[in-house]
């Protein structure tokens, strides 16, 4: 533990509070900024500027009926959004937010960061296929068609685009040696410039691929309301429900976090303290997030699939072989 | 499995009188013996327009049988008109198709008035041509909104309501109320358009166009949407005819069929507008005559403003039309009048008539009997949803599931139509 | 062309984002309805104070909805509640069933029922939308009034160069 | 084409099939025999172009004309078509030839629609041909009619009730149907 | 440090036992597929201690080429059983004796 | 010994229990009702469901995805390595590389022509 | 049915509902998150549902209450705006809808036709869904314009905040 | 001490998963054991310090190898579960027995020499380039082999799920394939052009050939 493991613990008891607490800011944002976009306001009635809707939500939800559907089981219908939250949440472990920093007033260091093993970007993807159960178990154990479709969808579209996510990173993995996050950042500003520049295909594919892994417009089919009413958490009601959303914003979140990381420099550039610069980057990522949900409709089924077999795939696999020539080329 | 994409894109049986398949073309069974999943999308689903039922049997994701299930919102119009006299029948118009209430109120009233042989004033049949434009761009905005909503495309859902709104707002303001009017009376309508009218009115056509263009920037030019939509649902002429399919969904067969064209009713015939018809009759073209259709009919609109002529707008036969307000107070006769036109209504002459006009879903029409009451011995009424939601099974077998929402969507079925 | 359409649609919800939201604060800012609104029902006296209704049931026939009750009786000298022979003894309207046609303010040939302007009738059971006449004859409770104005209907202004603003 | 050409031209080509016609305050109307109906649909549509069915409309002639109590007249004979009304006090007596069932056809195409009405008469419980193999748009339509006026189309691929639950007894449309509901609640029983 | 290699041993060889016992005795071809699995991923434990114990990365090496090794097995394995499933539709391993066909 | 995987340990049991302790919520401070009423507990099928669905069978489409994602996984997990290593081991590396994504492509190439790439 | 002689009680009619406020300071934490989340489950029938679909429409945007999350599985829905009328053949899903979804629920009945049956009193419409569904909350009109039914959902909110319980609860206690 | 405890931990997950894999009779359930036992077993390989090969394991197994389980569990519906008859008592014994006696076996011949714990390893030990390294030097050819394997994986598995039922009897359960026409699209779509491609509807009689009729 870099830090010492009481150090350790705080920090990661202010992240895992701070990520919670950005989504409860983001539902309320994504709310506003729709309205915006719809030519309308949004809530504006909970507080100031309806900024404790979060917090009426979450009391509400808490206090619904908790009920069990008959037919499921009862485990694993429980742990599924359980499994999801947590392998969302899991990922900010290994996002740099800063480097090294000073508490000010005093002279203790700490890492911005709660742990940066050297395959970091292997863990990303690792918790990534954890989160593949939450949605899995949770449609299974529902015993309802519209929640069993659905999480059927849901995983085959979850893994058909992380092949296409992973192999879009493995250029900036090619470019910066290491699979260590930190390292990547440094290696950005070693090189002088953010990857999006030269691995603009590869941070195309890989928008496009983390759009689709967050479940949102225009690839939000695993829940298409239009089709399968709720998709795979029809069943789930009350916080579990949350829960689930949770998962799905707290995965934007890290994501935009992790193209932040991966693709915009992170948070190592001048004048304005890391973690700012990280949070500006990432506020890019989500705004363009809900941009795409406000004006595109929801693509067709086999389409999704084909777009991440048959377009995706292949950009991917060419920015890795375009990349790999570049690399063995100027080393 | 052989390469061809499976549904292909822009292939659809083709369905001319000959090649529909026996039996009932409404339902299509799943091919038998197999283990196949059978869900049910509706009554209470978001995207069925309210309360289609759809007993779908899916393989992975295709639909390989559908039946629909119709009548939850049966409401029993036509028995309800049998009991209450014509004058209160003009009520029970406007709620089975609650989109294009307007329409609806038109072809009782003009049935009736038919039966009757009642004319109209002028001025009454401009203002009402005005206002079933007005109602049919409402219809259509409602139907974009709600199928871009389906699609997921939220922004132009909240779009269209806000025009809608601006709609509605020229209909408060001549008629009372937002949605169900009763603004056309037998004889003419209840009310001459107030101050202030023609203004807003303009002002609405000025803005309309621009904000349809809008709706075609973010929908028609958007390659997800038009994957989504082209080639979905398409239906051949000769079957779209067999299938009695009318308005739009007609109309995007190619076929010009427009009963304000081949059947001029009001003022139509004097105002000059185009007929949009499609190309291939699909749901992409099926969007687009509606869409481009709102354009028309703001000409309409504009046009009507621009002719209105002036003079009354209720007729002055007594028999049949209630005396103005002013008489009741003057004139003893006009008392006893209006007494028994409310409490007993006028008789009709025996006879049986068929009154179709244009509404935003197609050939609207009511078919009344009267045996010499005061009440309609039958009311029946042709509703294009009713017919139209038929092809469902045949545009949505062997599809996807997404597809089954969109032709649904396309159709632009009103189930308070269909049902009544 | 797939790019450029995407762009202009993408223009398209962007360039809303700088629009005016046209919400209407609802229960602080009532949006004025038109004069022709009809809303909940008005029963109506003389200047004299005497109720303009004779009872002649006239909007009780005309109710498509039958949602008009009117038990009349004979005005006499120590109780005159209207200015004709007969009164309204029971004028009930169910609320919860009436569809604002305005039917019985046609068919009223004394100008005694009118439809007001006040849409605010939400109540919890449906026993409390039965009006009786005492009801009918005062108007809405304060807090659920509506103003009435004839006016724009268009609130918001449209920016310059939409077209709307002429 | 006047109603009188319009059945020479049907009687020619189908012979004994069209009983009479009349020329109608909206378009000509043929009356037809039930037995011949889908020859002369079939007629109409290939020789005479109505390729288009607007509607089928069926309609209960049970004490049609006779200001019968409980069909139609005073206020207050109003007894089984009275709000509230589940029950049947008393029903005339079944008319011959009860039922008339109507098909609207129009040419839908270039010009004007064109619109004819074919009329069939059917005693109670008398089949009548369907049409679904001549408009498949007939379907639903006589779906619909079975379900609400209880006419049986003989033929018909599938014939269910469509809009009332499936369950239903009776066929709501019926004169002697009652009209059903409830009385207006009002602070006292009515 | 208390925990030697000896331990992973010991723990991969009682998963090889468990492996060994389902494949055994059940007879979905499911649940045999996952009982191979077990002992697969036992002899990469195996590899990965004694690699570790040697200080030297070749049996990693070998651990990621049995996983695979494995998966492929799975991708085929699985593919037999969707293939019998749509021949046949009984799924029992005691009588897979018309795969020859 | 454990170093970084120990912070991540820490942090990941944190984020199990922010979860768990959300779905304990959902016990303790539910509203509770005595009745189970009718049809509450039947999974929702449009309104019209009439018992609860025991899982049926699905399109050989979603194992064929799955398939192909093994595949693709664990080239994935090959190429990482080689990628980071690519700078080092230059024009050697970069053949290898290459001769490993070719032979994938073939293998992609040849699903797409089979069609197992077409949903349906 | 035979409509049975009832005395009115008008004692809480939506102006005086105020003065009703009963609730202890959790209570009252838990009441306002309650009322400031409502998230309907749009049960769209018929016309009435058209206007639903405009409350959050931008110019009345029922958001800005929180209640814009429009759910269509009924598990996670708070509120059943059954707007439009509801024939027998509904009546079954329509309970059913209601029963699945989670306690604390509110129905609103949005409409005449859903209120009471409206102009409708035939064979086909049920005479009033609180026949079938305890309901919270009545909205006449047909169609109850927007601001209309904004009142009714004010009225729930209230009726929320004064601590009176929903429909259900007093249909037990009644039973 | 933190080393014991996770390491104890593991074992007790990693064993009781896999007892639950071979015990339950439900494929399902099975398939999710297997997934707390691999992640058991990733848990092994980080405290053996090998953690590309950990994250790997959970990449490969848990990501992708045990959903295409759980999709083919999916897809074979109720019918993946365990057949009901049983096998004879005597195989099981047997079974348990051989099982045991090879688990015991290693485990007293390895706990019987004291292997202790390797040698100190740097950090760089488990990482990927490590393993870069040896399998683009010494095993090459394990490389090389892995890929054609995966080609042929994926060859192998499209043709076995792809391939047509055979022929089956009417009486037959549970063919998979629903024939469906296959439609050549070249043609339809020429004859949907020339089907739509006019101004007017040529169905039914027209207005001059009515009059001969
Ligand atoms: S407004 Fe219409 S429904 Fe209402 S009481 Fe008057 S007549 Fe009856
Ligand atoms: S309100 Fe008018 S119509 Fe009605 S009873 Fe009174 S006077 Fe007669
Ligand atoms: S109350 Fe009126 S608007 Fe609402 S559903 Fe009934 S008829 Fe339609």
């Amino acid at each position: 533990m870099p830090d010492g493991f009481i150090v350790t613990v705080i920090k990661s008891l202010i992240l895992a509070n701070l990520v919670m607490g950005v989504f409860a800011m983001l539902t309320w944002a994504e709310r506003r900024m729709l309205g915006r976009f719809q030519v309308r306001l949004g809530p504006n009635r909970v507080g100031p500027f309806g900024l404790l809707q979060p917090i009426a939500d979450l009391l509400k939800l808490i206090r619904k009926e908790s009920l069990l559907p008959v037919g499921v089981n009862p485990v694993l219908y429980l742990a599924a959004p359980v499994v999801s939250l947590f392998a969302s949440l899991a990922v900010f472990a290994v996002i740099p937010f800063g480097g090294q920093a000073t508490i000010p007033g005093t002279d203790f260091k700490i890492f911005l960061w709660v742990s940066n093993p050297s395959v970091a970007l292997l863990v990303v993807f690792a918790l990534g296929s954890l989160s593949f159960y939450g949605f899995l178990v949770g449609g299974w154990s529902s015993s309802s068609k519209y929640s069993l479709l659905g999480s059927m969808r849901a995983v085959s579209q979850l893994i058909s685009y992380e092949v296409s996510l992973a192999l879009a990173v493995i250029g900036v993995v090619m470019m910066s040696h290491s699979l260590s996050l930190t390292a990547i950042v440094e290696a950005q500003h070693r090189d002088g410039l953010p990857y999006i520049i030269p691995q603009f295909l590869g941070f195309a594919v890989y928008v496009v691929a983390a759009t689709a892994e967050t479940n949102r417009i225009p690839f939000d089919l695993p829940e298409a309301e239009g089709e399968l009413v709720a998709g795979y958490h029809t069943e789930y009601g009350g916080m579990r429900f949350a829960m689930f959303q949770n998962a799905e914003y707290v995965a934007l979140i890290a994501f935009s976090a992790i193209a932040s990381v991966l693709f915009l420099g992170g948070y190592g550039w001048p004048w304005l303290p890391g973690p700012i610069w990280m949070l500006l980057e990432m506020a890019i990522f989500i705004f363009v997030a809900m941009w795409l949900r406000a004006t595109l409709p929801r693509v067709r089924y086999d389409k999704l699939m084909s777009i991440g077999w048959k377009v995706l795939l292949p950009a991917a696999t060419l920015n890795l072989l375009v990349t790999s020539v570049i690399v063995a080329w100027r080393a | 499995m052989s390469t061809v994409e499976r549904p292909p894109a822009a292939i659809q049986p083709l369905f001319t009188p000959a090649r529909i398949p026996p039996g009932a073309p409404s339902k299509i069974d799943p091919p038998p013996g197999e283990d196949l999943i059978t869900v049910n999308f509706g009554p209470v689903h978001p995207s069925t327009h309210g309360v289609l039922r759809l007993i779908v049997t899916i393989d992975g994701e295709v639909v390989v049988g559908l039946d629909a299930d119709i009548g939850y919102v049966h409401t029993g119009f036509e028995k309800n008109f049998e009991q209450k006299t014509y004058w209160k029948g003009i009520t029970y118009a406007p709620r089975i198709d609650y989109l294009a209430f307007f329409a609806n109120e038109l072809a009782f009233v003009g049935a009736v008035e038919k039966l009757i042989g009642l004319e109209v004033p002028e001025r009454a049949q401009w203002i009402r041509t005005l206002f079933s434009e007005l109602n049919r761009i409402h219809s259509h905005l409602v139907y974009l909104g709600t199928s871009a909503v389906e699609m997921g495309a939220m922004s132009v859902f909240f779009y269209c309501l806000r025009e809608r709104d601006y709609v509605l707002d020229l209909f408060e303001m001549a008629t009372g109320v937002r949605m169900h009017d009763r603004y056309p009376q037998f004889g003419g309508v209840a009310e001459d358009l107030p101050k202030g009218f023609y203004e807003e009115c303009r002002k609405f056509c000025r803005m309309m166009p621009r904000r349809i263009d809008e709706y075609l920037d973010l929908l028609a030019g958007n390659p997800v949407w038009e994957s989504r939509y082209r080639g979905i649902g398409t239906i051949t002429p000769e079957a779209a005819i067999a299938m009695g399919l009318s308005g739009p969904n007609l109309r995007a067969t190619g076929v010009p069929y427009d009963l304000r064209r081949t059947d001029p009713y009001l003022a139509y015939p004097e105002i000059d507008f185009d007929v949009v018809v499609g190309e291939r009759g699909d749901a992409y073209d099926r969007f687009l005559c509606r869409t481009k259709e709102m354009y028309e009919s703001v000409r309409i609109v504009e046009q009507c403003l621009d002719k209105m002529p002036s003079g009354p707008v209720m007729a002055t036969d007594r028999k049949y039309v209630l005396p103005p307000r002013a008489e009741l107070h003057t004139s003893m006769e006009s008392l006893i009048h209006h007494f028994k036109l409310v409490t007993e209504g006028f008789r009709v002459p025996p006879g049986q008539v068929y009154y179709p006009v244009e509404s935003a879903r197609g050939e609207f029409g009511c078919y009344l009997v009267s045996d010499g009451g005061p009440k309609p011995w039958r009311a029946h009424f042709r509703a294009p949803s009713f017919v139209s939601l038929q092809v469902t099974a045949m545009m949505s077998v062997n599809r996807y599931v997404g597809d089954m929402i969109v032709v649904v969507g396309s159709l632009d079925g009103v189930m308070g139509e269909a049902d009544r | 062309m797939p790019v450029t359409g995407t762009v202009k649609g993408f223009a398209v919800t962007f360039r809303h984002l700088f629009r005016k939201p046209v919400t209407q604060q609802y229960p602080e800012y009532k949006r004025p309805v038109y004069p022709r609104f009809r809303g909940r029902h008005r029963l109506h006296r003389h200047e004299n104070g005497l109720e303009k209704c004779v009872g002649c049931s006239l909007c009780a026939a005309a109710c498509p909805a039958d949602c008009i009750r009117v038990v009349a009786a004979e005005n006499t000298e120590e109780e005159r509640y209207s200015a004709g022979e007969r009164y309204a003894r029971i004028y009930e309207i169910n609320m919860s069933r009436c569809i604002f046609c305005g039917y019985c303010e046609i068919a009223c040939p004394f100008d005694a029922i009118t439809l007001g302007h006040d849409y605010e009738l939400a109540e919890m059971s449906r026993e409390a939308m039965v009006y009786d006449k005492d009801m009918l004859l005062e108007p809405m409770h304060p807090s659920r009034t509506t103003p009435v104005a004839p006016r724009d209907p268009f609130d918001v202004v449209e920016p310059a160069g939409d077209g709307g603003a002429a | 084409m006047t109603a009188a050409q319009l059945a020479a031209a049907v009687r020619s080509a189908v012979p004994g099939s069209v009983v009479g016609h009349e020329k109608g305050i909206d378009m000509p109307t043929l009356t037809v025999k039930p037995e011949k109906l889908v020859e002369v649909c079939t007629h109409l549509r290939d020789q005479q172009g109505k390729n288009f069915l607007s509607a089928v409309s069926a309609v209960d002639h049970l004490g049609y004309g006779e200001n019968v109590a409980g069909y139609y007249g005073t206020e207050r004979g109003r007894d089984l078509n009275a709000t509230g009304s589940w029950g049947s006090p008393a029903t005339p007596e079944r008319p011959p030839k009860r039922f008339a069932v109507r098909y609207h056809l129009a040419h839908v195409g270039s010009g004007a629609p064109e619109r004819v009405r074919v009329q069939v008469w059917l005693d109670d419980g008398q089949e009548v041909p369907s049409v679904v193999g001549v408009w498949p748009t007939a379907d639903w339509h006589e779906r619909e009619q079975y379900d609400l006026m209880g006419i049986v189309f003989a033929g018909h691929p599938n014939l269910r009730r469509l809009i009332m639950p499936k369950d239903w007894d009776g066929h709501p449309l019926r004169k002697d149907y009652p009209i059903g509901g409830e009385p207006v609640q009002f602070t006292d029983a009515v | 440090m208390h925990v030697g290699v000896e331990w992973f041993v010991s723990v991969s060889a009682i998963l090889f036992g468990i492996g060994l016992y389902g494949v055994f005795t059940r007879r979905s071809p499911l649940i045999l597929l996952l009982s191979v699995e077990i002992m697969l991923n036992a002899c990469n434990l195996a590899l990965i201690s004694f690699s570790r114990y040697v200080g030297e990365q070749s049996g990693q090496v070998f651990a990621l080429v049995v996983m695979a090794v494995a998966a492929s097995e799975v991708v085929v394995g699985l593919g037999l059983v969707v293939a019998i499933a749509r021949r046949k539709g009984d799924l029992d391993v005691d009588r897979l004796t018309g795969l020859r066909n | 010994m454990l170093g970084d995987w120990a912070a991540l340990l820490v942090f990941a049991a944190i984020a199990f229990v922010i979860p768990f302790s959300l779905l304990f919520a959902t016990f303790a401070l539910a509203t509770r009702t005595s009745r189970l009423a009718g049809d509450k507990s039947i999974p929702f099928e449009s309104g019209v469901s009439s018992q609860t669905f025991l899982a049926g069978r699905f399109t050989v489409s979603y194992y064929m995805t799955a398939m192909l994602f093994i595949v693709f996984d664990i080239e994935i997990v090959f190429l990482y390595p080689l990628a980071l290593e690519l700078h080092a081991l230059k024009w050697f590396g970069l053949a290898e590389m290459v001769t490993f994504v070719v032979l994938l492509v073939v293998a992609y190439v040849y699903v797409w022509r089979r069609g197992a790439l077409e949903w349906r | 049915m035979a409509v049975t002689p009832v005395r009115i009680d008008r004692a809480i009619r939506s102006e005086d509902l105020e003065q009703y406020i009963m609730l202890t300071t959790v209570e009252k934490a838990v009441a306002w998150a309650q009322s400031n989340s409502i998230w309907p489950a749009g049960f769209g029938l018929a016309c009435c549902a058209i206007e639903m679909m405009s409350l959050p429409s931008p110019r009345y945007d029922i958001a800005r209450f929180g209640a814009e999350v429009f759910r269509s599985s009924p598990r996670q829905s708070d509120l059943m705006i059954v707007s439009g009328r509801v024939s027998h053949k509904m009546s079954a899903p329509l309970r059913q809808v209601y029963d699945q979804m989670l306690v604390p629920k509110w129905v609103m009945a949005m409409g005449a036709c859903s209120s009471s049956g409206g102009m409708f009193a035939n064979y086909a419409i049920l005479q009033g869904v609180d026949k079938i569904v305890p309901v919270d909350v009545h909205v006449p009109g047909c169609p109850p314009r927007p601001e209309a039914v904004l009142d009714g959902f004010r009225l729930i909110q209230r009726k929320i905040r004064a601590g009176i319980p929903p429909a259900y609860e007093q249909e037990k206690s009644k039973a | 001490m933190t080393y014991d405890i996770v390491f104890v931990v593991a074992s007790v997950v990693a064993i009781v998963a896999a007892l639950m894999v071979v015990l339950s009779g439900n494929p399902f359930i099975s398939s999710l054991a297997l997934i707390g036992n691999l992640i058991a077993l990733a848990t092994f390989y980080l405290l053996l310090q090998s953690d590309f090969l950990a994250a790997a394991q959970v990449i490969v197994y848990a990501g992708a190898v045990m959903i295409m389980f759980l999709f083919v569990t999916a897809y074979l519906g109720g019918r993946a579960d365990e057949p009901t008859r049983q096998r004879p008592i005597w195989q099981t014994l047997a079974a348990l027995v051989a099982a045991a006696g090879i688990a015991a076996e290693i485990v007293f011949g390895v706990t019987r020499e004291s292997f202790l714990h390797g040698p100190v390893v740097s950090d760089a030990f488990g990482a990927p380039q490590a393993i870069a390294g040896r399998f683009l030097g010494r095993y090459l050819l394990a490389f090389e082999g892995t890929s054609l394997l995966l080609l042929i994986a994926a060859v192998g598995g499209v043709v076995l799920a792809t391939r047509r039922p055979a022929p089956r009897g009417a009486d037959e359960p549970g063919a998979f394939e629903v024939e469906r026409p296959q439609r050549v699209r070249s043609l339809q779509s020429s004859v949907m052009q020339a089907e739509t491609a006019f101004e007017v509807v040529r169905t039914g009689a027209r207005a001059d050939e009515k009059d001969e009729a």
